[in-house]
């Protein structure tokens, strides 16, 4: 059961991590690097709650052996939060209200983020087609996919948010 | 076959549940700048406790919201709270919030008169976080100012303390007279669907309701209750259950695949209007609408489904499966005596 | 026993050494969407895992009439393609867009049902598994790879390493039928692909998800529409057939008697899809 | 009106909006802490057993394995969470004695270093059981002869010597003799999750000063350490319970499950141990909203008006009563809806089935009602040949009212909501509801 160091890109730099094997990239990006923003509904792929982008597609972290992203880029929440204000998906969805308890919101900002940058004009088909699979118990959809709208009208023409 | 129908519900909710009594604590103390920390044990689950708090803090305390800080769930600062249910939150703890601000005010006066050197009688707050002398608005002071010079010059405590808690009531035994709630909100709910003959499966086209749920302290947060509602009532009335063959204890669901709930792509139309008859004993008027929103879409649904087929279905959830056989039922009973079939007149 | 080492090899070759070293114990993974869930919650404690992530088996290449497609293609990837118009349908119908791009065609096909709904499409294409060992490699269709509820026809120290499609099939139509509209196991999923001569249809396949111990195709059915030129007697003569040769099971989604209801309305639905 | 009010009414930001959004709000399972152990349970395969053996020593050999816990472990075992507010008896077992009541019941608890050898431990104890007749159905649970669930009594909760809630307003059966029609249903509903995202989950931190905090996502923390210290049978004062941060509850987080036993893990091995639910202990083993069976029988007038209601429900509370009893109080306060009915009969029972213990979940008591009452409404409605908005008006009640259990409605406003509904569909009311009001009734008027 001999550890081994894995390296991987995380906002904009190396990191490494000595890690168990099969580790998940969840559980690496939440418990030894901090990036709690990163959750646990399931550790089933099933809510969507866990959802980062590894060389910007979206993929479910807790199905990940972190093993597998060696060398690769992962964007979460915490990487694509300005220094300061926050980032315009960010602001649509304060906006809009479009979280109750805030569980499934970095998944669901996540996944927005990685269709605005494939599709900056989705249409409201391409909004819940992208939502499928995160999951959330509070607020009906509907404010969700009314704060991608917001996002993916606030950034218009302004090229893809970085 | 594509079939479409309307149903209505009408439902009452109570806020509240008070058969073991059912306290809410708070306090309210100000720091040296004037910030005015609420200290609870209640908890937010999402609904937005919080924000609501804050501003019936800042109601209460007649200053704005950006100077009241809502502490929640530490039982070492908090006082007591019974917890977040019942759509109680709030309702009780709102009204605990506002006995605090009470005496929070009374020692801010007490500052105040020897501050500007006036009666306590003849001082008003402003709501706009100032105090001044009634009629002379150029004798005011800056509530942060008081809570200053009461630390620093006179060495007392900007303070407060509430309580609010109907107490328990008993239930006769026999004839079970009880007063279990302390108010009661209004939903009513109409539905439109479109019923698949040939699969089964129910389309909600719209949700549409009125809602009166006392004084709204934050629309936008009501709303969302409402539209999260709808869609939790539409949930349950056609897709949830842990036992999809109760009493058969198999099949029992152990993921998010299994349990099936609607997603973005089924959601109806969502509409609503809120109406608003303040209640006696909530704060500012409120009553709670924490839990209700997800009753009344349920029967209204299931109505519009029988206007839709003819088919009354009598359990939940409403699956595919249960419209197909009460369909096939129906179509046998006209096959026998194609007069005597009398809940085919769908369209009232 | 938690796991003691994950192996991801970086070739076949390097796959198959792993496999003849550690033997049957070794479990293979692809894209983890099946295996990871069960790791997680401890129902499956394994000590040794190889990953394919990086074993070189994905990628989508034409080789005349034949796609051969990787068994570690993710779904995104199936659904970039655009030769076999099919495919792309079974996988717009697969789970999320996260777990697409990380499930993989191989491990689709050993996904058990309700789930594989790109099996049920490529068991309709006539498709066949390219399967490797230390002797050698092999080929077989599609069909004769099931052998049963989530048993195959793969021996212990072989891998699944292609599926080849013939991309000459241009008449096709796939139903996934589940109680939502995306990211949810199916109902029934159907898969039809047939050739015509002279307007009449010369053969007919007609697959179903969720309807037996694995994908399968339904030979009454498939004789009930041969000949015909999918008048809509022989578009119900074939739904009425499946629903007879369909062997549904209940599950938390649906029962025995709803799921074989809804192969005879979306076998007819999907005939009906051909035709239009 | 009251007084101009400056910021209750109004829709400000959410004060949590930056943290929800950022992803930096922290949620319990959010905190981390050096040491930390990890609690996983060992469950009952059987819906009804007998334990005849539990052999630990294969589990202990995991690497990783830090200490079982039995029920011989825990102080007060034996505890009802509702015993806070006087309900008895003390009836659910924290971690199972000598029998296994519902499949997932807790029976032996693993703490390990890590999470996979804890689920690894938890795998290789071995369970000698003898499996006993289950009962599934709320009434089949009432039938002579049903294997009886509880350990003090049969399968019913008791109130006051009753087997169920009573409510009794009027003369029923004197008003059913009389009606012209009675109207009679039969509604099911079966058992569901709360389906919170965040899955139920605490960490317990001892302290320096031989207190214990626990991080918790309770939607009552006090609740949550009363019953904690009466179980290891601590003084109150030496836990700190922090919360108040719930990634949804829907009354999935009142019970008091994962707190008892990670705090007492702690108190044993002096080190912070988590123990939070997986999904499919979420949706398998942690409390459902009952499956409801409502019985429901209307005698009308040929006009409509509702002259009496006789209701019989049943919830399946499964194997241990948790805060359903409660639900049935409140189901009885309110099985006749928001309408004026004059004779009313209401039993309410709270029945131990074989099952996984049913709690709260929103609409606690009500939901069912609601559905049970409002498609009686309408058949109601259809039988006398009157639309469904009529037959909600002519029966609604008012303020002054009295419901039957003897509370006069001071705040209606269901024929005004009923109003708005209408307007906003643009349904045309006859003038005699659109200018209906909840005012208290004239002397006389019905």
């Amino acid at each position: 059961m001999a550890s081994t160091i894995v390296t991987f890109e995380l906002a904009g730099r190396e990191v490494e991590v000595m890690v168990k094997p099969m580790t998940t990239l969840q559980a690496v990006l939440r418990y030894q690097l901090g990036f709690t923003s990163v959750k646990e509904g399931c550790r089933q792929g099933g809510c969507g709650s866990c959802t980062v982008l590894v060389d910007g597609e979206p993929m479910m972290s807790c199905l990940l052996p972190v093993e597998d992203v060696a060398g690769r880029r992962v964007t979460t929440l915490e990487t694509i939060t300005p220094d300061e204000g926050v980032h315009p998906i960010q602001q649509a969805f304060i906006d809009h209200t479009a979280f109750q308890c805030g569980y499934c919101t970095p998944g669901m900002i996540m996944i927005s983020k990685a269709l605005l940058d494939h599709d900056p004009h989705p249409t409201r088909e391409a909004i819940v087609d992208a939502l499928a699979g995160n999951l959330c118990r509070c607020t009906g959809y509907e404010p969700i996919v009314a704060a991608v709208e917001g996002a993916a009208q606030a950034t218009a023409g302004k090229g893809a948010p970085r | 076959m594509k079939l479409r129908g309307t149903g209505v519900a009408a439902v009452n909710y109570p806020t509240g549940m008070n058969l073991g009594g059912d306290p809410s604590q708070a306090l309210i103390h100000a720091t040296t700048s004037g910030t005015f920390v609420v200290s609870l044990s209640s908890t937010d689950l999402g609904q937005g406790h919080r924000t609501v708090i804050g501003q019936i803090a800042a109601e209460a305390l007649g200053v704005a919201m950006e100077d009241v800080i809502v502490d929640t769930a530490d039982t070492d600062t908090g006082p007591h709270d019974m917890g977040t249910f019942a759509s109680r939150a709030t309702h009780r703890v709102g009204n605990a919030v506002i006995a605090a601000a009470l005496e929070v005010r009374e020692a801010l006066l007490d500052v105040a008169a020897e501050e500007l050197e006036a009666a306590r009688t003849d001082l008003e707050f402003d709501g706009q976080g100032n105090l001044m002398v009634r009629g002379a608005p150029a004798r005011s002071l800056k509530i942060a100012d008081i809570a200053s010079a009461a630390q620093f010059k006179y060495g007392k405590t900007i303070a407060g303390r509430g309580a609010f808690m109907k107490p328990k009531s008993p239930v006769d035994p026999e004839t079970g007279a009880m007063d279990p709630d302390s108010t009661e909100a209004h939903a009513c709910t109409v539905a439109e669907v479109e019923v698949d003959t040939e699969t089964g499966e129910v389309k909600v086209l719209s949700i549409r309701s009125a809602y009166e749920v006392g004084r709204q302290v934050n629309p936008a947060l009501v709303k969302g209750q409402i539209v999260g509602g709808a869609w939790m009532g539409m949930s349950h009335a056609l897709y949830e259950t842990t036992a999809p063959y109760y009493p058969d204890p198999g099949h029992a669901p152990k993921d998010f695949s299994e349990y099936l709930m609607p997603g973005a792509h089924e959601i109806p139309q969502i509409e609503c209007v809120v109406l608003e008859y303040p209640s006696s004993n909530g704060p500012y008027g409120v009553k709670g609408v924490g839990e209700m929103t997800a009753n009344s879409p349920i029967p209204a649904i299931v109505n519009a489904i029988y206007h839709a087929t003819g088919v009354r279905i009598d359990e939940l959830p409403v699956t595919p499966e249960l419209i197909l056989r009460g369909l096939d039922a129906k179509r046998r009973a006209a096959l026998v005596a194609p007069a005597a079939d009398t809940t085919a007149t769908a369209g009232r | 026993m938690t796991v003691r080492e994950y192996l991801s090899p970086r070739s076949l070759p390097e796959a198959l050494s792993l496999m003849e070293r550690y033997g049957p114990d070794l479990l293979v993974m692809a894209g983890g969407t099946v295996a990871m869930p069960l790791i997680n919650d401890g129902i499956s404690l394994p000590e040794r895992v190889m990953g394919l992530r990086h074993a070189g088996l994905d990628g989508i290449a034409q080789r005349g009439d034949v796609l051969g497609i990787g068994a570690a293609t993710t779904l995104t990837q199936l659904l970039a393609q655009d030769a076999v118009p099919l495919l792309r349908e079974a996988a717009r119908n697969t789970a999320s867009w996260s777990i697409r791009n990380m499930g993989t065609v191989g491990g689709n096909l050993f996904t058990p049902p309700p789930g594989g709904d790109v099996a049920v499409a490529l068991l309709a294409l006539d498709a066949r598994v390219r399967l490797a060992g230390p002797r050698g490699e092999r080929t077989l269709p599609l069909a004769d790879f099931f052998t049963g509820f989530m048993t195959n026809a793969l021996a212990e120290d072989e891998l699944l390493v292609e599926i080849q499609v013939p991309t000459t099939v241009r008449e096709t139509a796939f139903i996934k039928f589940g109680r939502k509209h995306a990211n949810t196991p199916a109902v029934v999923t159907v898969a039809i692909a047939v050739e015509r001569r002279d307007g009449r249809i010369g053969t007919a396949r007609i697959a179903l998800g969720a309807a037996g111990p694995h994908p399968i195709r339904v030979a009454d059915a498939e004789a009930a529409i041969v000949g015909s030129a999918l008048e809509s007697d022989a578009i119900q003569r074939a739904a009425d057939a499946a629903m007879r040769e369909c062997r549904p099971f209940t599950d938390a989604i649906a029962t025995e008697w709803y799921r074989r209801r809804m192969v005879g309305v979306f076998v007819k639905r999907a005939l009906e899809r051909v035709v239009a | 009106m009251s007084p101009a009010l400056n910021v209750v009414g109004r829709s400000v930001a959410r004060s949590d909006g930056i943290g929800h959004v950022t992803g930096r709000t922290q949620y319990t399972t959010d905190h981390v802490f050096p040491g930390m152990l990890h609690l996983k349970i060992v469950r009952s395969p059987a819906h009804h057993a007998r334990i005849r053996h539990i052999d630990l020593s294969e589990a202990e050999r995991v690497p990783g394995f830090v200490r079982a816990l039995t029920y011989r472990d825990v102080p007060h075992n034996v505890y009802t969470i509702l015993g806070l507010i006087g309900v008895e008896p003390e009836e659910e077992f924290v971690l199972a004695e000598d029998r296994l009541r519902y499949k997932g019941e807790p029976i032996v608890a693993i703490v390990a270093e890590s999470e996979e050898a804890a689920l690894d431990a938890v795998a290789r104890v071995k369970l000698d059981l003898e499996e006993l007749p289950a009962v599934f159905d709320v009434e089949e649970a009432l039938k002579p002869g049903a294997p009886i669930v509880t350990h003090w009594g049969n399968n019913t909760f008791m109130y006051e010597g009753h087997p169920c809630r009573r409510v009794r307003f009027g003369d029923v059966e004197e008003a059913f003799a009389r009606a012209d029609h009675i109207v009679e249903g039969v509604y099911d509903t079966k058992p569901i999750e709360h389906a919170a995202i965040e899955t139920t989950a605490c960490i317990a931190v001892p302290e320096a000063n031989g207190r214990y905090t626990v991080y918790t996502n309770s939607q009552a923390v006090y609740f949550s350490l009363d019953n904690t210290a009466i179980i290891l049978q601590i003084p109150g004062n030496r836990l700190h319970f922090v919360g108040g941060t719930v990634g949804g509850g829907f009354g999935g987080k009142v019970d008091v499950i994962v707190e008892p036993l990670a705090t007492l893990a702690a108190i044993k091995t002096n080190r912070p141990v988590k123990y939070a639910y997986s999904r499919s202990e979420e949706m398998q083993v942690s409390s459902t909203r009952s499956a409801w069976r409502i019985y429901v029988k209307d005698g009308v007038t040929r006009d409509g008006h509702i002259i009496a209601r006789k209701v019989t429900s049943y919830a399946d509370s499964g194997a241990y009563s948790r805060q359903t009893p409660y639900a049935l109080t409140k189901h009885a306060a309110n099985a006749a809806g928001p309408y004026a009915i004059p004779n009313v009969s209401i039993d309410a029972y709270c029945v131990y089935t074989n099952r996984v213990p049913s709690s709260a979940m929103r609409g606690f008591g009500i939901t069912m009602a609601s559905f049970a009452i409002e498609v009686q409404m309408d058949k109601i409605a259809e039988l006398v040949g009157l639309d469904p908005w009529s037959i909600r008006f002519i029966n609604a009640y008012r303020d002054g009212d009295v419901k039957p259990h003897r509370k006069v409605v001071e705040d209606a406003t269901l024929i005004e909501t009923m109003q708005a509904a209408a307007a906003l569909v643009g349904h045309d009311l006859p003038a005699e509801f659109r200018t209906m009001t909840s005012a208290p009734r004239h002397a006389g008027e019905e």
